[in-house]
């Protein structure tokens, strides 16, 4: 392929390809990445192509094999690149201000659970067992505090795989769900159907912080070339139409550094389930 | 009016377990499958419903028309997939059609292992193969038009063998007693007995990989299936509504075409 | 000139298609088998081009064994002997004229046959043969849109373009009506005559065995049970072959027909 | 006897030079669009190079070996993915009997409702699965419930036009028959439509029933139940090895239900 | 009693099957229909129970007029007539019982038809008609498994099940050889003698029509050319409705065979 043989250390490559997927844990996703895929090649001197995808672990993979250069990847598909392919975080976003985001637990506004203890026993609505802040770190957080080990059947009385963020809100404000966890704030996601969605839904506690979504580039970019790409991206914060176009492809406020540390705690929160049979449930 | 009639034939005791046997296996078949599936009754009919419907529905059958432009693009590469993966397999299917029919591949044990492999093919999952062609070409058209052109050998040459086993051998037989050697033979004596066929099954084929390759936008293969996952997820029903417009359009006039050119076909 | 020598065939299940078969056809003769049905008269014909091979004996072509015959010489000997089916084995699909010159396969190399590249006296023999039998006018018809007499003509078409000096015809007329039989007998014993080809032709009818024939040779459990000239067939040598008195249903009916177009 | 129309000519051709001229517009068109659309889809066999087969065969091996451990999880969905294409099939197959009579032309004789039903039946067969799939998990929820929806629409649409078809090529004179002593419009399809097509009935059954557990495996990624769900969790946690398990009991599973049904098919004929 | 008052019958498609028809059918007649291939005939039969629809004038049977019979009168019309095809038209794949049985269906409802509930008396009347046409013991075997002329006796038991005052055969013999048509022949007359039911029949053999029928009407384009009893037919008559003399083909060959269980 023209792609395949063009990263290999110290070479110039002849075309970089730069994949995204919508993250599920952000309440706008575009479906276009054009515009800053032709301002990259720009400013890079060299043809980028910006590919959308619906499947980070394709994305991973396609890094794996050099078939992708450049990755938009949330925090656990990150960790996941990293260990499996050696894939470099780079950047990562900033919204609202901040380079993390936290999971929280959501109930109904007239349900008397008021803390992590009065969950125990009730029904769990989340968005899906791969979500990093609908499932895995909210998981995380009650196997430490409770030391348990099945939190889906052991901590709660019942899972409720509710196929995305929004849904699990909604199941928790219909009643088929006494808690549900997603990202930070995702009621305003569904606040259009359900206006008062934030009367009758209440946040009670809030995970760790999680580091937002990164820009990751596979290992086979010479150092060289990762530093003109970081520093390209980085550019990008002063340039106000970019900046705009961030926004719109996928929410961004800003782009700022990243180092792989910040992801050790998605990676701690990840090899608690490595193990386990998540699926058992 | 005598009022005999003479009684039934008796079945052999055999047959009547046998039958009996069946019949309690079906009824508790489905006695286990309607009692132990899961379905949340409680939840389908509840309120929750009736405003799903009100937002979905509504949404649903007024499509937006804005929408179209993108639409009919990831369209067009969806049928570029669809066509160009349809004609590779079409062709890639001839050998293991041959290989797999047991006329022509006389020996049985190659003749089974090649009916397996079809058989396995076509239970591959196509989000897996589109995967693995996505790491192995990078994300986009090509990786689909692999899929699809890899996933469709199983079923194309699972019929083609089908068509070839039903060729008259007859001819086979003229043409070794005119002294043609086996190249021949094949070119002249079974090429146009199973050509045609072989051609009305490969444009039936494209017509299911039309609706097919969307399936490969759960992946990033390419194709419409990509706007689908991506609208839905967003729950804009109404682009939802423009790519199901879309798509019964665009089959319906393949099918429309189709249909008339492998009637002339055959 | 076809020699049987001591001929045996067991079949892999264990019937005897033929017994101890001593038989010798001269060449230009029209010899006509005849017999019940299972009698081994296919097995008789096919011996001939070595669709079957028998297990037991020689049988002599010119003169060699071609018992052993392989390969290639298997082939030479097939393009030698052309050879007529009951249900014309034509190909249904495609043109009458190409079943026509896939008689000159064995004549052919591989790749010229594959990529149609016949010579023009290729074309030309097919063409010829094509009007001998009179239906030179369906040349580009498809197979499958002629009557069976006119498949079959098609099929004789076939073999004359394979220049053979042998014509083995298994029940060629058991598919066709009474006139449409006599036709196709007729063409056959012209193209024996004027070529000086010699033929054999498997046929369940007395009558029409008579007719035609030079000589008549009569099977029975695969084995020959009478042999010589149709002159010298009376109702007693049917019974020696049929093993039991002539009945109607032995004489194909229908007066022949001189109109041969159909 | 016919004269040839001119003794001289001999052929040029083994097939007239007006049909292979079709012949050779008809491959060119097909070939063109070969080539165009292998440009548009960027499908260049140059593509094919060392590093395409280097990176399909790591992907593969990662397949292997199956996690043998985790085939009890596997064996609970595909049960219920079983269980989801069963009762569609039943469903659809109860379904598509009044369809498929409206929309077979030797039994409704009214020209409206027969293309009506036609055309319903084609729109139908037009919407891939997956779509079905993901409207019904919008409207019910995550869940088997409109998997089984999803499934009964897809199958409604093959099932009604095979079995109208198979009406349609029936032998129409007992139906006359039974006209002709008597029967009203519901005896007479009881007795000799339904005699006629009850074995392809079932039998197309079977195989749609078959088609519904293999359309399952991409249901599951929707949200649609069955053994498309725990594909789909485990290529996002890039577990190849259970997915492999999947697949090979998907396989041995899809391979029974193939043997039983065409013991069942071949002894209804 | 049938009474065709000046009936006329145009197809949808301009074609006139009848033309000004005018006769009259008494009870317990044997009627034998012959004229060439679309004179007619079967319009003639068809039009009686109403599988075609006269466009103009009368059809009486029993003196009321069966035009514009609908729905529920039409049923019982054809309750009362029984109708035998040239195909035997029975259901391949149900048994002979079911396809006999079938003939009660005008006398049933259609829940307890089609949960096959009969009365006693019903199956006894089934059986019965099947032991009159002599092919009871093949009662529960599928009628695809009979040869033709049992199919055509077995739709002949189905006719007698219906109990009718009328019984139509539309070309009954057409796909059986000789001696079997000489059976279903005999069934057919001894039905009519036996229980004095009004048969009309189509035929196209003349020695056939001339064997068994009371009266012969000929018919041309759509018009009566002939009526009167079967011995009243002459070479003469037969130009007239053949429009042409007498030619070995309008003769079925083959003496009537007695031996009535093929
Ligand atoms: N391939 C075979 N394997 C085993 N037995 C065979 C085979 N072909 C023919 N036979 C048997 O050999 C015997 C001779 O068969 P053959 O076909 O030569 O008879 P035939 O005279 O041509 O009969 P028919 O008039 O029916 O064509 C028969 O008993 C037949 O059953
Ligand atoms: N449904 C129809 N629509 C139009 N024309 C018809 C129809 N049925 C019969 N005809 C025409 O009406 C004429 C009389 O046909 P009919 O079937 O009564 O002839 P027939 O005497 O029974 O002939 P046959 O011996 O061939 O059965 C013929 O010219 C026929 O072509
Ligand atoms: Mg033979
Ligand atoms: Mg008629």
């Amino acid at each position: 392929g023209t792609s395949s043989d063009s990263g290999s250390i110290g070479e110039d490559p002849e075309k970089i390809i730069m994949g995204f997927v919508p993250s599920q844990d952000s309440d706008e996703i575009a479906d276009t990445v054009k515009p800053l895929a032709d301002k990259l090649s720009e400013e890079l001197g060299v043809e980028v192509e910006g590919q959308l995808m619906t499947s980070y672990s394709a994305l991973v993979e396609a890094m794996g094999s050099n078939q992708v250069q450049i990755g938009f990847l949330p925090a656990f598909g990150y960790v996941l690149a990293n260990e499996k392919h050696g894939v470099e975080v780079i950047l990562k976003s900033e919204r609202f201000g901040s380079g993390t985001y936290r999971a929280q637990y959501v109930v109904h506004a007239d349900s008397n659970i008021e803390s992590l203890e009065d969950m125990k026993g009730k029904t769990w609505a989340i968005p899906d067992l791969t979500s990093t802040s609908g499932f895995l770190f909210p998981a995380a957080q009650i196997m430490d505090k409770f030391n348990v080990e099945d939190v889906q059947s052991g901590f709660f009385s019942n899972t409720i795989e509710a196929g995305g963020h929004d849904n699990a809100l909604i199941s928790v404000y219909e009643g088929d769900a006494d808690v549900a966890t997603t990202f930070d704030d995702a009621r305003s996601t569904i606040e259009e159907d359900y206006p008062d969605v934030k009367d009758k839904l209440k946040v009670i506690e809030y995970t760790s912080d999680i580091p937002n979504d990164t820009i990751s580039v596979t290992k086979d970019l010479s150092d060289e070339w990762k530093k003109k790409i970081k520093e390209t991206f980085l550019s990008f914060n002063d340039d106000k139409e970019m900046i705009e176009v961030m926004n719109e492809v996928y929410s961004w406020d800003a782009i700022i550094e990243a180092e792989d540390s910040e992801y050790d705690v998605v990676r701690n929160t990840y090899e608690k389930f490595k193990d386990t049979n998540l699926l058992d449930n | 009016m005598n009022m005999h009639v003479p009684p039934k034939p008796k079945k052999s005791p055999i047959k009547v377990v046998r039958n009996i046997a069946i019949s309690i296996g079906l009824i508790a078949l489905y006695v286990w499958a309607f009692a132990t599936i899961e379905i949340p009754w409680g939840r389908i009919f509840s309120e929750r419903t009736i405003t799903n419907f009100d937002r979905v529905i509504p949404k649903l059958f007024s499509p937006d028309f804005t929408f179209a432009e993108k639409v009919m693009e990831y369209m067009m590469e969806t049928l570029f997939i669809a066509f160009t993966g349809s004609f590779m397999a079409a062709i890639l299917a001839i050998p293991f059609g041959f290989f797999a029919a047991s006329n022509i591949n006389r020996n049985p044990f190659l003749n089974t292992l090649g009916k397996w492999i079809l058989n396995a093919d076509r239970t591959f999952p196509e989000i897996l193969l589109a995967l693995i062609f996505v790491v192995a070409i990078g994300p986009g058209a090509f990786a689909g038009v692999l899929a699809i052109a890899i996933h469709s050998v199983g079923m194309l040459g699972k019929l083609y063998s089908e068509v070839i086993e039903s060729i008259d051998m007859n001819v086979v037989e003229a043409m070794e007693a005119n002294g043609a050697n086996k190249i021949q033979t094949f070119f002249y004596g079974i090429m146009p007995q199973v050509i045609p066929e072989f051609m009305s099954y490969a444009i039936y084929r494209f017509e299911i990989d039309v609706r097919a390759s969307t399936i490969l936008g759960i992946i990033g293969a390419g194709g419409i299936g990509t706007l689908l996952v991506i609208s839905s997820r967003n729950r804009n029903w109404d682009e939802v509504g423009m790519i199901l417009l879309v798509i019964i359009i665009f089959v319906s006039i393949i099918d429309y075409f189709s249909t008339a050119i492998r009637k002339r076909i055959v | 000139m076809i020699e049987f020598k001591d001929l045996s065939l067991v079949y892999p299940n264990g019937t005897q298609g033929l017994k101890n078969v001593n038989v010798k056809i001269n060449e230009g003769e029209f010899v006509v088998i005849v017999g019940l049905s299972g009698a081994g008269k296919s097995t008789f014909i096919r011996s001939i081009n070595r669709l079957v091979t028998p297990t037991h004996g020689e049988l002599l072509v010119d003169d060699t064994n071609i018992l052993k015959y392989k390969g290639k010489d298997l082939r030479k000997l097939r393009t030698k002997v052309g050879m007529i089916f009951q249900n014309y084995n034509l190909v249904k699909r495609s043109t009458v004229m190409k079943n026509v010159i896939s008689g000159r396969l064995g004549h052919t190399g591989t790749m010229k046959s594959i990529m149609n590249m016949y010579s023009k006296e290729d074309m030309a023999l097919a063409y010829e043969s094509l009007k001998r039998v009179n239906i030179e006018e369906k040349l580009y018809s498809r197979a499958d849109q002629l009557s069976g007499g006119q498949q079959q003509r098609v099929s004789i078409a076939r073999v004359l373009t394979q220049q053979p000096s042998v014509v083995l015809a298994d029940e060629p007329v058991a598919s066709l009506d009474p006139p449409t039989s006599h036709q196709v007998m007729k063409y056959l014993q012209k193209i024996n005559r004027e070529d000086n080809i010699t033929t054999i032709v498997n046929l369940h009818f007395i009558d029409m065995a008579m007719e035609y024939a030079d000589r008549i040779i009569g099977m029975r459990s695969g084995e020959i049970v009478f042999d010589g000239p149709a002159s010298e067939v009376n109702e007693q040598t049917f019974e020696e072959i049929y093993g039991r008195p002539i009945k109607e249903d032995d004489i194909r009916g229908g007066k022949e027909d001189n109109d041969q177009t159909p | 006897m016919t004269k040839p129309l001119n003794t001289n000519v001999v052929p040029t051709g083994l097939v007239s030079s007006k049909a292979k001229l079709r012949m050779n517009i008809i491959l060119l068109v097909v070939i063109g669009l070969y080539i165009f659309s292998s440009a548009m889809t960027n499908s260049s066999i140059l593509r094919f190079d060392a590093d395409f087969f280097k990176n399909v065969w790591m992907m593969f091996v990662q397949l292997f070996p199956p996690n043998w451990g985790y085939s009890n999880v596997v064996m609970d969905k595909l049960l219920e993915t079983i269980k989801m294409a069963l009762i569609a099939t039943t469903i659809a197959g109860i379904l598509c009997i009044p369809f498929s009579l409206l929309a077979a032309n030797n039994i409704v004789h009214n020209k409206f409702l027969y293309n009506v039903t036609k055309m319903f039946l084609n729109i139908m067969r037009t919407i891939p699965e997956l779509i079905l799939a993901v409207v019904f998990v919008g409207l019910f929820g995550i869940g088997v419930f409109p998997g089984i929806l999803a499934l009964i629409i897809f199958s409604l649409g093959i099932l009604a036009k095979l079995i109208s078809e198979t009406i349609e090529s029936i032998d129409m004179n007992p139906l006359e028959a039974i006209r002709a002593s008597g029967g009203n419009t519901l005896q007479v399809i009881w007795y000799a439509v339904v005699p006629q097509v009850l074995p392809q009935f079932v039998s197309f059954t079977l195989y749609v029933f078959e088609i519904n557990v293999r359309a399952s495996v991409v249901l599951g990624f929707v949200g649609a139940g069955g053994i498309g769900l725990i594909l789909r969790q485990q290529i996002n946690f890039l577990s190849y090895q259970n997915v492999s398990t999947i697949i090979v009991i998907t396989f041995v599973v899809v391979v029974i239900i193939d043997y039983i049904s065409n013991k069942l098919r071949g002894r209804l004929v």
